[in-house]
C-alpha cells in the first residue's frame, strides 16, 4: 500500500488502465465509472454503488449482460448523491435508469437523493435495494436485511433482461424477483482493516469464529470457537433453507463467496458439503459459482448465497456477460 | 420584513454562509466527539456554494432558487449533513411552487416539507437527537403561528425559541443515527452537530426576517 | 477445515461437483482430472500436474482453450508417476499429449516417469517444464529457476494452439517460446500453512517482508521492512525488465498475481504504478490479468509476470478460453 | 548359479518382499530422522506388489518381466523412492533386451542401467547421500568382475561388499537431495534410507545367486 488516504483513487487508476475499452471514468471523476463503448439506444441503464473494499463489488461487474455504471464510495462509505447523477446521466439511454444497490443507510439516502436530482433533470429512475443477509434480521423483517454477496445474483439477471431491450418496470421487477428468492449467510474468521483507520474493526481469537458477521464486520448471531467446515456449513445451509424457505425440488444456483483471504480450497470443502445437504434434501442444482464475489478487503471467512430458480431466472442466469471480474459464457 | 422575496432568499443564503464559517470549528468538535470531525468543513463547502449560486442565480421565484440551491449543496457537500440539508431545500423549494412571496404560511410550508423530506430521506424521526430535532419544533412552531395569523417576524422569532429548545432537548437524547448510535447511552447529554446545523439554519431566516 | 487429511480429497470432491460436465475425475481417482465431454480426435492433448494448495493451479484451467488434464498431488506434493499417466491415457486422442509443469523435483521425476510408461503402451508424449521466477537463480541459470504464476500464460497460449489442430511438436515450440518469454517475481507479506502441518512454513513479522519468495515459502531476495506499493512494484519491475530484458517497443501481457489473502484492491495500486512504469519506458501493454492466478494457501501477497508478445502470442493469447478458473471472451 | 532366468528373478523379488518387510521399521526410523518416515510402507507396499506381480506373470523374457515389475512398483509406491527404483527396473530390464539368461556381464549390464536410470530421474550422481551411493559401486564392481571374467557367485559377491562399503561411506555424506538436504551438516553421520534399500536390493540379488 501507498498512502492510505490515496487507496481508493489509486485502486481505481489501476482499474481503469488494466482495463481499458471495458471500464471509463466520466465527469471527470474517477469515482465515476460506466462501461466504456456505445450505449445502446432503448436499453435500459443499470447503476450501481457503494463503498470501496468489496471488489469485485460494486463497479467489477460493469460490462456486457451486466451493469452499465458505478459510483465509487471511499473505503466502506456511500458515494456522494452527486456522483450517482453523474453516473446515471452517463449512461441513461432514454429507457431510463435502474439503480440496484444494498441495503445501507447512506447508499440509500444519497441513491434517494441522486434519484431526485435525475427527475429533475427527466430521467425516468427507478431503484431496487437488495438485502438478503439472513443474519442480519430475521424473517417478517425482510427489508431490514444487509445486502451482501447475493446482489451478484441481482445485478446478472436484471443485466441479461435489459441486454434484451426489456422495459424499465419489467427489468425492476425481475431485479426485486431476485432479491426475493436470495438468501445469504457468512461466517468471519479474521476482521478486516480499514486502510485509513489501520487497525482492525473488531477483535476475533486465534480460534474463534463469528457466523453471520457483516462484511463491515457488522455483529452476527453466533459466535464461538472454530468448528469444521461441514459443521459450519450445516448450520448455515439449515438457516438459508428454512428462511425462504426452499423445499424439495426446488432448484437453485449457488454462490459460494470468499471474503478476502480465504483459500479457494477451502470454499470448495465448504461446497463439497452444500452439495451432499442440498442432494440430500432433494433441491437441484442448476449451477455453482465459487470464488470472490463480494470480499471486504483481508477478511478471512466466507458466505453462501442460495437463488430460488424458474424458468424466467434459469435462462437469464445462463446468459453469457463479460466484465473484468465476471465472465461467462452461455451455461 | 411582511414577506420574504427572492432577494431576500439570497440575503438569507449570505448570512448562512457566514454563520456557519463562524461555526465551523464548533461544528467539527461537535462532530468530532462521536462522530468524524467534518461538519464544520462540509457545512462550510456547502453554504459557501449555495450562497454564490443565489448571487449568480437569476431565478425569479424563491422556490425554484431554493430548489436549484439544494442541487448545488448536494454536488458540494456529498457527506450526511449536506445531503439531508440539500434535500430540505430542494423539497421545501419544491412544496413552494409558483410562489412569488412568503408570508409566515409560505414560510410553514417550506420547513415542513423541509423537515419531511429530510426525515424521509433519513428515514429518521423527531426524537432520534439529529437536525430534525432542531428543524422539526421551528417547522410546528411556525405553523402554529401561521394558523394564528400571526406576523412573518413574529412567526420567525417562534421558530427561532423553538429550534433553541429543541437543541437543549435533544442534547439529553440517545442518538440512533449515523455514527453517532454506535456510542449508544454514552451518546446522551452531549449536543448533537446536526441539530446545531438545523438552529443555524432557522436562525438565518430569522435574522434576515427580523433586521 | 475439517480433518486436515482429508483437505485435498474433499476439496476435489467439491470441485467435480461444483463444475460438473467441465471436470470429472478418471480412473476411479479423484487426483486424477479431465476434462468433461468427448475428446476432439487429433488434438494435442495437455495435462499438466502439481502440488495442492494453489488453486486456480494446476486442475483449474482445465477447459476450452487451455489443459484436458492434471494429476493433483497432496499439498504442496507432486501427484504420483501412475496419477499421470492415468490422466494421459484418458486425454490422449491419438495426437499424443504435451506436459506443462513447474519446474520442481518432484514433478520432473515424476512427469519424467509417466511419460517414459506412456511411451511404453505407445503414446507420444513432449514436455516443457516452465521456470520464470527471476528471483529463484541468477541469469544465466534461467534452468533453475522455479515455475509460478507465468505458467498461466503457457497454457493459455499452448492450449489455443492445440484448439487449432496444430502437432505436439508445434504446441511444444509455442509453449516453450513462451516459457523463454516470461519473468516473474513476487513479494510475500506473510506466511503459508500447509493443513496438515497447521503451522506457518517460516516466520515474517508484522512489518516486513520478503521479495522474491517462492510460493512454498522458498527464501527469497530480500527480506526487509515493509515498503509502499510503489517501491516494490519499481524494484520487482526493475529486475524482471533488464533479466530478459525488455526493451522499448515490446509489447507485453501482465498478470498481477494475489497469493491468496491479498485484497484485490492492493493488485491494482500495483498495477496501477506498473502500468507508469512501462509507459514511461515504452513498453505498451496488449492485456493486463488481475486475479488470483496461482496462490499459496492464504500467503498474503503479489508477483508480477511480463510476458513479451509477437504476433503468434498475441494472436493465441486472445483467443478465448472457458475453464472453472479462467474464462476469456475473444480479446 | 552360473546365471539368472526368468524363475530366479522371481525367487529374488521373494526375497526382497521378505527383506523390506523385516527391515520395514529400521528403513522408517532411518527416513525419519530426516524425511518424512514413511520409507518402510512404501518399499513393503512396492516390493509386495512387485513380488505378487512375478509370481503371476508368465512373462517369459527376464527382461521384459523386469520393466513390468518396475511399471507395477510406480504404481504401487508413489513416492521418491518408490519413483526410482521403479525407474531403475524399468530401465535395468530394458537394458536386457531379448537376453534370455543373466551371466555376469548381463547382471552388470542391468545394474548399470537401474542406477543410471536412477541418476537421470533424480538428476542426482554419486556423493549426493542416495540410493545412488550403495547402487553405484555395486554396478562398477559388477563390470569390473564381469570383464576379469569372474562367475556369477564372485561377482555378486563383489557388488555386495561395494555396496556395504557404499553404506558405510555415504553414512560420512552432506544429502543433497529430498527432504535431507535441508539439513545440510547436520545430514553427515546419519546413515541414509534410500541407500540403505540400495543395499537391501543388491543383497537380494546376492543371496538368491549364492545360495
Ligand atoms: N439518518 C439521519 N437522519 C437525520 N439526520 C442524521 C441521520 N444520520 C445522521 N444525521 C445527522 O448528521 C449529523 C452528522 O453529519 P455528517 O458529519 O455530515 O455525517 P458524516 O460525516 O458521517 O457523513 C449528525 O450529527 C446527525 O444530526
Ligand atoms: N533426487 C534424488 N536422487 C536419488 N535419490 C534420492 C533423491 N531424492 C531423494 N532420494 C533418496 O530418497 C530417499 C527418501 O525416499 P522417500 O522416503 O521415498 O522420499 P519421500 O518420502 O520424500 O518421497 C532418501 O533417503 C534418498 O536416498
Ligand atoms: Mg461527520
Ligand atoms: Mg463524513
Ligand atoms: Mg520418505
Ligand atoms: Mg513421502
Amino acid at each position: 500500500m501507498n498512502d492510505p488516504r490515496l487507496f481508493v483513487d489509486e485502486m481505481l487508476e489501476g482499474i481503469v488502465v488494466a482495463h481499458p475499452g471495458q471500464l471509463i471514468s466520466v465527469a471527470g471523476d474517477l469515482r465515476c465509472i460506466v462501461r466504456g463503448g456505445d450505449k445502446t439506444a432503448g436499453k435500459v441503464g443499470i447503476a450501481t454503488g457503494g463503498g470501496s473494499g468489496h471488489l469485485p463489488l460494486f463497479l467489477g461487474y460493469i460490462g456486457k449482460g451486466m451493469l452499465d455504471g458505478c459510483a465509487v464510495g471511499g473505503v466502506f462509505q456511500s458515494p456522494s448523491a452527486d456522483q450517482m447523477l453523474e453516473v446515471t446521466r452517463a449512461i441513461d439511454s432514454g429507457a431510463g435508469v435502474l439503480y440496484i444497490y444494498g441495503n445501507y443507510g447512506g447508499d440509500i439516502m444519497n441513491f434517494d437523493m441522486a434519484a431526485e436530482l435525475a427527475d429533475m433533470e427527466g430521467i425516468k429512475v427507478e431503484q431496487v435495494v437488495a438485502g438478503e443477509d439472513v443474519a442480519s434480521a430475521p424473517k417478517g423483517e425482510e427489508g431490514k436485511r444487509r445486502g451482501v454477496a447475493g446482489i451478484f445474483f441481482v445485478y446478472k439477471i436484471a443485466g441479461a433482461l435489459a441486454g434484451e431491450g426489456a422495459s424499465l418496470a419489467a427489468v425492476k421487477k425481475v431485479a426485486e424477483k431476485v432479491s426475493a428468492g436470495v438468501r445469504t449467510m457468512g461466517v468471519a474468521l479474521s476482521p478486516c482493516i480499514v486502510p485509513e483507520v489501520g487497525r482492525p474493526s473488531f477483535q476475533l481469537g486465534e480460534n474463534e469464529m463469528e457466523i453471520g458477521m457483516g462484511i463491515h464486520g457488522e455483529p452476527g448471531i453466533h459466535r464461538g470457537p472454530l468448528q469444521t467446515a461441514d459443521e459450519i456449513v450445516t448450520q448455515i445451509t439449515g438457516r438459508l433453507l428454512e428462511d425462504l424457505p426452499f423445499r424439495k425440488g426446488d432448484e437453485v444456483a449457488i454462490l459460494l463467496n470468499g471474503l478476502g483471504a480465504t483459500p479457494k480450497e477451502e470454499l470448495y470443502i465448504l461446497g463439497r458439503k452444500l452439495h451432499r445437504i442440498l442432494k440430500e434434501k432433494q433441491i437441484t442444482v442448476f449451477h455453482t459459482y465459487v470464488g470472490e464475489f463480494a470480499t471486504s478487503m483481508e477478511m478471512a471467512g466466507a458466505s453462501i448465497s442460495l437463488l430460488r430458480l424458474d424458468d424466467e431466472l434459469r435462462r437469464l442466469l445462463a446468459q453469457p456477460a463479460d466484465t473484468p471480474f465476471f465472465t461467462q459464457f452461455q451455461l | 420584513m411582511q414577506s420574504l422575496k427572492t432577494a431576500d432568499i439570497v440575503t438569507i443564503l449570505r448570512e448562512l454562509k457566514l454563520s456557519v464559517e463562524n461555526n465551523q470549528q464548533l461544528l467539527g468538535e461537535l462532530d468530532g466527539v462521536m462522530g468524524d470531525g467534518d461538519l464544520g468543513l462540509t457545512m462550510t463547502r456547502a453554504f459557501t456554494a449555495a450562497a454564490e449560486e443565489a448571487d449568480r442565480s437569476e431565478e425569479p421565484l424563491p422556490g425554484k432558487l431554493l430548489m436549484r440551491l439544494g442541487a448545488v449543496i448536494a454536488k458540494a457537500a456529498p457527506s450526511t449533513m449536506g445531503t439531508l440539508v440539500a434535500t430540505g431545500f430542494m423539497r421545501g423549494g419544491k412544496a413552494l411552487d409558483t410562489t412569488s412571496q412568503l408570508g409566515p404560511r409560505e414560510l410553514a410550508v417550506f420547513f415542513d416539507a423541509f423537515v419531511n423530506g429530510i426525515m424521509e430521506r433519513g428515514k429518521s424521526a423527531p426524537g432520534n437527537k439529529t437536525i430534525i430535532d432542531t428543524l422539526y419544533p421551528a417547522a410546528r412552531a411556525l405553523q402554529t403561528a401561521a394558523a394564528a395569523g400571526e406576523t412573518l417576524d413574529s412567526a420567525a422569532g417562534r421558530a427561532y425559541v423553538a429550534a433553541r429548545q429543541g437543541l437543549e432537548d435533544s442534547t439529553q437524547m440517545k442518538a440512533q443515527h449515523g455514527r453517532a448510535a454506535y456510542y449508544q447511552d454514552a451518546s446522551i447529554g452531549k449536543q448533537d452537530g446536526g441539530a446545531t446545523v438545523g438552529l443555524l439554519i432557522v436562525e438565518g431566516f430569522y435574522k434576515v426576517i427580523v433586521r
